[in-house]
This record gives C-alpha cells, structure tokens and sequence, in this order.
C-alpha cells in the first residue's frame, strides 16, 4: 500500500515529486488513482488538496485555473461551450465533483475528455519543480507522452487560458449518452478571416494513446472556406494521423473511423 | 378460476421492501457487524491453460496481517466437485482450488486470509505460481475438432457426454431429411450470442461466523441457501447440520448467485482461524471469474413451404461452457426441449452440445438456455418471411403452436396462448392481418 | 449522415420451472395468538417481490388480510426446503406450496372456528377482512383474532399448515428428447422501432411494445416491473453488454462498468405493455410466472429491426456499431462488385 | 503509516474516528459508523452505490479518501430521516416500483437529492444527466426517472425541501 504524503505548500510538493520520482503519484480527485492504490504495494500518493489549487481567476483576457479545480466548478466559472461541453462528458455528477482539471490531463486513453478542448482552445500548462516554474503548451505537453504515459515534469498547478478567438465546438464519439467512455473525442477552433480559414486548432483523444493535436488536419481546412471538399480531406488526414487502441469499448478500427467522422461533425458546426 | 372470485391475487398492494430499500433500511448479507472479521482474497491463475509447477506460499504467509493460507492441500473433504453432483450430473470436474493444472484465467489457487481485505489482498499478490503455459483453445468448434488439446480426461474431444454416449442433448421428432426433400425452400443461417455478465449491482459474498457449538452460520446472498449449504457440506465432507445458512434479501441475482462460489472456501476458513471470514468478489471477479451467461453459436436448418408451413427443423447449437461443466448440460438439455420455440413443426432434429474451452466457466443467466434459443429462432423466422415472401407476421400465426399439438418432445401442448399474443400485438403495432389470421386460436386444433 | 429507422418484432414462449421438473418447494404457515400467519420459506428474493406475492396467495386461500401475513425466508434452520429462486419457478413452485400450506391451515382454523360459532367447519366463510361467519349467516361470526386466542388458550391446539410441491422428475429419452419439461408456457410478442445512424453504426431504440401472456397475474405492478426491466436489460444484450468483446478471444476483458457497457436511462425509450391472462391449469390461481422471459423478446426484435433498417442480415449480438458498420461496408461491396 | 483520529460531521452528528491509512470515508460510513445504507457495489466509481454528500455535493464515498473528508458534513441516506417520517423524495420511490433488489436505491436517492437540491424543476433530460453516474440492474431506470419526476412536482407543489 502506498503511503499518503499531504504537502501543506507547492514548493513542498514539487521537491516530494522529484525525491521520489516514479514512485510518486498525485492525488487530485481520485477519480482514476484511487481504484488503482490498494492493489499497488509501496510508493507515495502526493495529495494536492492542500496547496489552494481549486480556484479560477478570471484574467482580462482570459483564466487562470487552479489544477485541482473539480470539473463542475470549471463549468460555471469559464463560458466557453465547447468547454462546458466537455465537462459533462467525463463521468457523472459526482465524479464530475470529485474529478480534476489537472487530474484528467493525465488520464490514460481512452480517458481524457478534457484535453482536446483545452487542446484546441490553446491552453498553456504551468508546472512547479524543484527548480521553480516552468510554462508549457499542452500540446507540447502529450508531445512528451511516451507509451501512453506522461512525462514527469514537476506538479501541474494551473492551466492559463486565453478568451476564445473564432469558433470553437467539442463532440464526443461514445457508446452511451452520458458517463462513458470515449470511442473518439474531438475538438476543434477556428479562425476565419472573411470566409477563409486563417487558423484551426484540431484536437483528438481517445484516438491514440494519448490527446494530440492534428496537424495534417488543420493544414487541409486552413485557407478553405470549410467546405465539404476541406472537411473530408481534414477528416481523412485524421485518420491516417492517428494510431488508436483496441479495448472493450472499441476496436482500433472502428476508433480510427469514427476519428474521421467525428472530425466531419465537428468542423461542419464550424462551417 | 375466474378473476372475479379472487380477492389480493391480481391486485396491485405495493411491494414489501420498498419502503426499507428507500430508507436505506435492508439488511443485505455484508451488513452485519462482526467484530475481528477476518477477509478472504483469492490468488487466482494467470494463465488460461498450464500446469502448475510449483505454488509457493511462503511470502504470502509471511505479509503483514495475514493470518491463513489455504491451498488445495488444505481441503478437508471434496477436491473437485459438480454442483449437480447430488442428482446424478457427472463428472465431477471442477477444483475447488485448482492443484495440477489451470484451465482457465482467473481459476483459484490459493485463499489468502487477513485481518483486513487490504492484507488479504496484497499476501495474495505474493503467491508464487509457476506455470507451464499449455496452447489453449477458446472456440467452440475448434475445441471439438479434433485438433484441440483435450482439456480434461473426463471428455476427449471436449464435449459434454449425455447418458447413452450421445454427445448432444438430442431431440428427434419426425424425419427432419423427409422434410427438407418435400420442401419448397430450404432456409439456413448462423447465430452468435456473447458471453454476459449478469452484473447484479452486489458482488457474489458471504461471511462464515463460527458459533461456540460447532456450528457455523452462512451469511450469503446466493440465489439458493439449501442448495448452497448441502454443497458447501459435501465439498467440505461436513454434516449439513453443522452450517446455518441465512440468506433471503439479494441485490440482484439474474442467475449470477448460484454457483456457492464463495461459501465452501469462508466455511474452511472460519474452522481453520475461529473468527468470521468474509469473502466478497471484487468487480473485477464479478466481470471475469464469475460464472457468466454461456455463449451459444446456432445453426438452423428449415424446410418451408410456398404456403407458409415449415415442415422440418434441424438445429445445432454449441454452447460455449468455459473450463468446467457447472449447470451447462442442463443448460443444453433446456435448450434443446425448448426447440423448436413457439411453433408446431412436424419434423424436428436438435442436437444441443457443451463444449469445454479454456474460457471463464458459463452458467446460468436469465432465461438459461432458452434466451439463445429465442434469439436464433426469431431472426430465422423473419428470413423465412423474406425467403418466401410472407408477411412475417402471418408466417408466426400460422405456424404458432395449438393446445393439442404434439411438441418435438413429445408432450401434448397445454397452456399455449401464442396466437393470441401475436394477436394482440399486431393491433397494437398497427398491423392490420387478414380475416383469416384474425380469427385463428390457440384452441382451433383442440380435437374437443 | 443518414439516419434510417426500421421496425421489427418477436414471439416467445417461456417454460416455467426448472426444466425436467424434480424441484420441489416447500412452505409452513402457522398462526400466531393474535391471529397473524407466518409464512416460512426458504425461497429467496432477489428483487422480484417474492416476499409480497407469497403474501398474498397466503392471504388469499386462508381467507385473511394480506397486511395479517408476514413471510419469513431463507434461514435454513427454520425454512423448509427451496430449491432455488431460477427457472421463472418462484410464483408457480413456491405458489403452489403456500397454497397448500394455506389450505391446511385454514383447515384447522375453521375447525376452532367451528367448535366457537357451533356450527360445522364446511358451513363457515372468511370474508377477507378477518372475519369468519356462517355462510349466509353474516352475523354469527368470529374474527381470527378470537379464533387464533381460542386456539392458543383456550383448546391448545395449533392452526398450521404444510405445503410442498413438486413437480415429479421427468427424465429425458437420450435419443428422442422425450420428456415432460415444464409445468405451462408464458408467452410474449415485442414490437420495437430503431433509427440506426450508417455513419457510426450507433442504433437508437426509439419505442418499444410488449403484449405478454403469463397467465393470471398476482400482482400487476410487479409484473410491469419486470417487464419494464427486461425490456432495457434487452436492449443491452442486443446492443452493448459482454465480457469479451473479441469472443472467443478472451481480450479485451471488461472489469468495471466502464468498459462493460450497458444503457443507461438515456438509451431507455418508453416502453409500453400489454398483459393478456389466460390461466395455467397447475398454476397457483392460473399463475404462471414472468421473471425470465422479458429479455427474450427484445432482443431479437431490436436485431430484427436493425436488419429491416438497413436491409442487412446481423445474426450476432451483441450488435455493436461495428457489427453494423461491416455490414454495410459488406453490403455496399456488393453492390458495387 | 499509522492509524488516524479524524473528526467529520455525519448526517449531523458529531464523530471522531480512527482511521487505517488510505481507509476510504465507504470504509468509515459502513463499517466504522454502520450507515450500510451506504453500499460498495464495485469499489471503483462506477456504478454509484456509494454515493453520499459531502457539504452538499454528490461523491462517491468509495473513492475518496477519509482523511480528505475531515471537517465535512457528509450525509448518507439515513440522514434524510432524522425524524423518522419518510421523506417524499423517498415516498416516491416507493410509490413508483423505484427499486427491486434495493442495492443501488441508496445512492440513487442521493444522486435525485444532490439533482433536485440544485435544480429543484429538472427535465426530464437533465433527470437522466443527473442519474447518470448510478447504475441499476433491475428496473430499467424507467420507473427512477418517474419518481424523480414525481418528486420535483410534489416539492414544488408543496415549496417544500427535496428532504
């Protein structure tokens, strides 16, 4: 069993982290560690409940949100639907309580329903480590990832987040209406210039082993004027740029389709 | 008996437990306090088809808080059982905890007793199994082919032998050949079902309380407390006198509750430590080590006329038992008498097959044997429709079963009110049917 | 995307009872001085209701109040023996004991009664209500009270009753299949209506209709009850539940209700029922019982329905959106080779 | 690692309790305080049956820690009936064949609480939203969903509380 470390300051937690390195694991909400605590013998869980953590400051042009923020106070305190949105996909009421923003980053496929939003909003993730703060963008973030798992950064205290610029929509591919797992999440932001594309974000989880961003299709909506012609070829470009995961809920090709559709769907809201 | 002449039966007075269930107020079998309860965890086989080379015990023994290891050498009475043992349903083939050889992933090999689940739990982990891993076969027809390793000794080619040597369930009704010759049409397709979980919302458990006289009381919440009792006292070579089971307020069984796969192990446990033992499965025991609803595969032969009437029904079907036998030849038997479903059919052949592959063991689910059976029958009947171009609605009327007719095995139908469901359920599709259909009963063949 | 809606039914019989019979149900019912009765069982309930429709067909052949009958169940030291709660035999075995039971004790409480209003135990009545009168003769009467304190402490006498049944063992002719299976038949006819979307293969189970035969009913709302929740656990076997998705490989291996999928209540449409009641001869007032068959039903006419949407023909469940997905893409192939 | 005293307020009552590391507050409700209304139906949040508040909003009590749940107010099912008078949210459970076996009809109540609590005149969409972390194998969720919507109408047509 491992053991329970609750670390009163941020500096504290960052420096229990790099001590103990791959032993350490943080305890956000719960939702996913816990289930997998008693059937793992030694190691330490680093609480983050004590490091005030839990709240959303609104900037000028943008949040600051706390890492340990719960899913459904991210809902009340940010108005970007594609946001909200995603935030009612990621388990039920109470695990949206008890789950964290920070905590479902680091979820493992086909979980994470957060990050394609955040994703295609541009967030930027701030981390404390031993040796002060360190910025990163959240897709350089799952760029690190290595086997489905996260680097090991430091401890992930907030996650910056500018207003939104152009249009942004959010749908996820799954089995049931609500409090399921993801076949494919997507999420995608649009700038448009006239009627031109100038700038897309596209974001995708539960279709490879971690969140990414897809560049191949972006590029093919990019000066478009997101008509069908645009669309099916980002929708393609998707699929060829993912390698999703076989698993009780879906095969890898029917994750792999289902990333073309649903990147479809979801640039033809934005259309 | 008329309704009229009844008084409660066919009224609506509520349900007894509601209100308790809402006020949170049932008492399941886990909701009794005992104080220094010990837990029991299972180590359970990796590997869905091996030999056992050696199980070391020694870390476990030695984990904080675990009080009691028991292995199959531990075992007082029975190695292997069958749960149909006492009516006659042989071989028994199943260990209780497994000693020379795995069949299946998750089979029992070593019970792990501690002062908490968590110390259960993790002087289980710290068994050591050595395997020699075996090829294993996981399909029904493979496993039968000849090809597959035999699983056991007690059936070669690794099917179920029913009395006489016949390696089916059978039913023979008629001349099914005769039939398909003088057919219009022959019909024929394949049905698949899925292992399922009957996924009651409480886990399988129990808690074994030693009294001070010898005795010992059951908790349980299986779906059948003298049943489970008179196996838990011949798997241990007790007298049933000894056991005390208290059972009766269940959170769901669906067929999920009747193995007594948790009683025999808690009883040897309370005699060996003295203090009460609870077993509860975990989610993930319930999902893949309890018994699940078995898998069938069906084949279906019709002959049918221009007119509508089937005249021959040839039927083989595989149900998929897992490692061990448990219910599944009753199972098969079920499925076999209930061919070929709600309709009256002159020619009638099944044979209905367990076979044994290095899958979980199957069982009993709601509906055993008969649920796979309806599901085959319902989509032939609607490509028969199709094949001759019938409403299939008229197809089933027409075919449905009569009090009088003789069934495929040979009992004179009684009861049936078929017709008139269909009936009453094409009125309430919409489904306009001519006068004829509309006029057909259950009684119209009843020589009266 | 395109959205296509298909219709499709199908009818069931159900055997009652553990097939081939030999699975006996027994029951004791004794009255307590104030006039109550205790049912003893051994039978299980498993959510069904068995406490309350054991009630009241106690109540009803012993002539008293269902509020009067208490059933107390599944202790092996008092409770005589029960085979199972399975095999849809609860209403129709365990039915069938109390009846007897009941008759036995009513038996010997209209003898006390009897010996109190002096007149033979053949010419009384019980009303329901708690009283036991002369026939036709509404004022010379006694309530069962009276009687169960008069037999208590006044003749010394016990007012109780046994039942037991059994349905003796039919053995299969290993060769012909010849047997006597069951005691009576249910039966059920389930219409449904999908809309399955041919981009994701996802199917929506937009209505759902029931007739279903199962004799007389004890109570109705325990009936629909179950009805209601085949219906949905229908839906789930059609569509989403197993425990190897990639059978017979046994991986992936669902562990949680994560990856094991059932419908949620979104994925519930309205369902609606209709309850024919053609009584069982061997049934407890005509009782046949309902508790398994509600998944047979369903789940073939959602695939039937699938397959008249789309023009395929799916012959597996569960019918998951890659099912329909390859049999489109089957379709489509050839059509266009 | 050693045992804890923590301290929390249990459907209004003060206790202190001792806790073993990494115990979980399912662990302190149902086998240390006895509220087994409070049931563990898979131990890894997904199925609801351990739902309970904690200072007014719906958790899973499964998977959180006893020690992070110091100084809360957490209610169990019990805690509806303090005065021993069923509660209508409770009654129309009852009157509407909300439950069969009963095993999730705990966590099921709370789920409807926690929902009416913050939206006292649900949809029927956002019933089955509020639901729609708890599972039941018995009733097809249908009649829950009724009794729900039952009970929002007696509240408000009585301007009474959920419970």
């Amino acid at each position: 069993m491992p053991e329970l470390l609750r670390p009163g300051s941020i500096d504290e937690a960052a420096d229990l982290i790099a001590r103990h390195g791959a032993a350490a694991a943080v305890l956000a909400g719960g939702t996913s560690l816990m289930r997998e605590t008693y059937p793992s013998d030694g190691g330490y869980l680093i609480g983050v409940d004590r490091l005030g953590l839990d709240k959303v400051v609104s900037r000028d042009d943008g949040w600051s949100i706390g890492a340990a923020v719960p899913l459904s106070v991210l809902r009340e305190a940010v108005p970007i639907p594609a946001l909200q949105a995603a935030t009612r996909e990621i388990g039920g009421p109470a695990v949206q309580n008890m789950a964290t923003v920070g905590g479902n980053l680091f979820a493992r496929a086909p979980f994470g329903d957060l990050a394609p939003a955040l994703l295609a909003l541009g967030a930027r993730l701030v981390f404390a480590t031993a040796d002060g703060e360190t910025t990163q963008s959240i897709e350089d973030f799952y760029a690190g990832w290595t086997d489905g798992a996260p680097p090991r950064t430091g401890l992930l205290t907030r996650i910056e987040l500018d207003a939104l610029a152009g249009a942004a929509a959010y749908m996820k591919c799954a089995r049931r209406r609500y409090s399921t797992p993801s076949v494919v999440t997507v999420a995608a932001c649009v700038q448009k210039d006239g009627g031109t594309v100038s700038d897309a974000r596209i974001a995708l989880s539960g279709a490879h082993a971690h969140p990414l961003r897809c560049p191949a299709a972006e590029q093919a909506v990019i000066g478009s004027s997101l008509d069908d012609a645009a669309i099916t070829a980002a929708a393609q470009a998707a699929e060829a740029a993912v390698a999703p995961q076989t698993d009780a809920v879906a095969t890898d090709w029917y994750r792999r389709r289902m990333t073309g559709v649903f990147v479809g769907r979801v640039l033809a809201v934005l259309a | 008996m008329s309704m009229k002449e009844l008084g409660v039966v066919g009224r609506n007075v509520g349900q007894r437990d509601l209100e308790s269930h809402a006020r949170g107020q049932t008492t399941y079998y886990e909701d009794v306090h005992y104080p220094r309860m010990l837990h029991l965890k299972m180590h359970r086989s990796a590997e869905p088809h091996a030999n056992i080379v050696r199980v070391d015990t020694s870390a476990a023994e030695a984990s904080p808080g675990v009080v009691c290891v028991l292995t199959h050498e531990d075992l007082p009475g029975k190695k292997v059982w069958n749960g149909l043992a006492a009516v006659g349903v042989g071989p028994e083939d199943e260990p209780i905890l497994a000693f020379d050889k795995v069949r299946w992933r998750g089979e029992p090999i070593v019970a792990v007793i501690g002062e908490s689940a968590e110390a259960a739990r993790a002087g289980a982990a710290k068994v050591e199994v050595e395997y020699d891993p075996l090829p294993g076969v996981f399909d029904v027809e493979e496993a039968m082919s000849g090809e597959a390793p035999a699983l056991t000794a007690h059936w070669p080619n690794n099917h179920y032998i029913y009395p006489d040597d016949h390696a089916a369930a059978q039913i023979r009704f008629g001349d099914v050949e005769q039939g398909f010759a003088e057919a219009d049409h022959i019909v024929e397709d394949k049905y698949q079902t899925s292992p399922i979980e009957q996924a009651p919302m409480e886990t399988n458990g129990c808690i074994a309380k030693p009294g001070g006289d010898g005795r010992i009381t059951v908790h349980t919440n299986t779906q059948a407390v003298h049943f489970a009792r008179d196996n838990t006292a011949a798997i241990l070579g007790l007298a049933p006198g000894k056991l005390r089971f208290l059972g009766g307020t269940v959170g769901g069984g669906f067929g999920g509750k009747v193995d007594v796969a948790v009683e025999p192990i808690s009883v040897l446990a309370a005699m060996r430590t003295g203090r009460p033992v609870k077993f509860k499965y975990t989610r993930e025991e319930e999902m893949q080590v309890s018994s699940t609803r078995s898998a069938w595969r069906l084949f279906i032969k019709d002959g049918v006329m221009n007119d509508g009437r089937i005249v021959a029904r040839k039927i083989t079907s595989y149900q998929d038992s897992g490692a061990y036998l448990r219910f599944s030849s009753y199972g098969s038997m079920k499925h076999a008498g209930h061919m070929p479903g709600p309709y009256t059919i002159p020619n009638v052949w099944v044979d209905a097959r367990v076979v044994f592959t290095n899958r979980p063991p199957s069982s009993a689910m709601r509906g055993f044997g008969v649920m796979a059976a309806s599901f085959a029958i319902e989509l032939q009947m609607d490509k028969v429709a199709k094949t001759i171009g019938m409403d299939p609605w008229q197809l089933r009327l027409l075919n449905a079963y009569r009090n009088g007719d003789m069934r495929a095995h040979r009992k004179v139908n009684e009861d049936a009110a078929m017709v008139e469901t269909i009936q009453a359920a094409a009125r309430l599709a919409g489904h306009d049917l001519p006068a004829d259909y509309q006029a057909m009963t259950s009684w119209d063949r009843k020589a009266s | 995307m395109a959205k296509v809606r298909g219709t499709g039914f199908a009818a069931v019989n159900y055997p009652t009872g553990m097939h081939l019979g030999g699975d006996p149900t027994q029951s004791l019912i004794h009255m307590t001085p104030a006039g109550d009765f205790v049912v003893t069982m051994a039978s299980v309930d498993l959510g069904q209701g068995l406490r309350t429709v054991l009630a009241q067909i106690a109540a009803e052949t012993l002539g008293v109040p269902y509020e009067s009958i208490v059933v107390e169940t599944a202790d092996t030291d008092t409770g005589p023996h029960c085979t199972g709660t399975f095999a849809s035999r609860t209403t129709h075995r365990a039915g069938n004991a109390v009846v007897m039971a009941a008759q036995e004790a009513r038996k010997a409480m209209l003898e006390v009664a009897g010996e109190l209003l002096e007149a033979s135990p053949e010419d009384l009545e019980t009303d329901g209500d708690g009283n036991i009168h002369i026939k036709g003769v509404a004022e010379r009467s006694v309530s069962v009270g009276e009687v169960a304190g008069a037999a208590h402490f006044g003749y010394g006498k016990t007012i109780a009753g046994r039942g037991a049944y059994l349905k003796p063992p039919s053995p299969m002719d290993p060769e012909t299949g010849e047997c006597d299976p069951d005691s009576t038949q249910a039966h059920a006819c389930t219409i449904v209506e999908v809309e399955v979307d041919t981009e994701t293969g996802m199917v929506e189970v937009l209505d759902m209709k029931s007739v279903y035969e199962v004799g007389q009913q004890v109570n109705p709302d325990l009936v629909k009850g179950q009805i209601v929740g085949g219906s949905w656990m229908g839906i789930g076997h059609a569509l989403y539940e197993t425990t190897a998705p990639g059978y017979p490989a046994i991986d992936p291996a669902p562990v949680d209700f994560q990856n094991y999928l059932q419908p949620g209540a979104s994925e519930m449409p309205e369902v609606t029922c209709e309850v024919l009641e053609y009584p069982a001869e061997s049934g407890p007032y005509g009782g046949k019982g309902v508790g398994e068959m509600v998944t047979n039903g369903p789940i073939p006419a959602i695939v039937n329905a699938i397959n008249n949407a789309l023009d395929v023909r799916i012959t597996q469940i569960p019918v998951t959106p890659e099912v329909i997905l390859r049999a489109l893409d089957e379709k489509r192939a050839q059509a266009g080779g | 690692m050693e045992d804890k005293l923590i301290r929390l307020t249990v459907n209004g009552r003060d206790e202190a309790v001792i806790i073993q590391p990494l115990a979980t507050l399912q662990d302190v409700l149902r086998d240390t305080l006895e509220l087994t209304a409070v049931k563990s139906g898979c131990g890894q949040g997904g199925c609801g049956s351990c739902s309970v508040l904690v200072d007014g909003e719906l958790r899973l009590s499964c998977l959180t820690l006893a020690e992070r749940a110091e100084g809360a107010e957490v209610t169990t099912l019990e805690g509806l009936n303090a005065t021993n008078a069923i509660v209508p949210l409770q009654q129309a459970f009852v009157e509407n064949y909300a439950a069969q076996c009963g095993y999730c009809t705990a966590g099921m109540v709370m789920a409807a609480k926690a929902l009416l609590d913050r939206n006292p005149a649900p949809s029927r969409d956002e019933i089955v939203e509020g639901l729609s972390g708890n599972l039941c194998r018995c009733t097809g969720f249908a009649p829950i969903v009724r009794a729900v919507q039952q009970a929002a109408q007696a509240l408000s047509d009585t301007g009474e509380e959920a419970s």
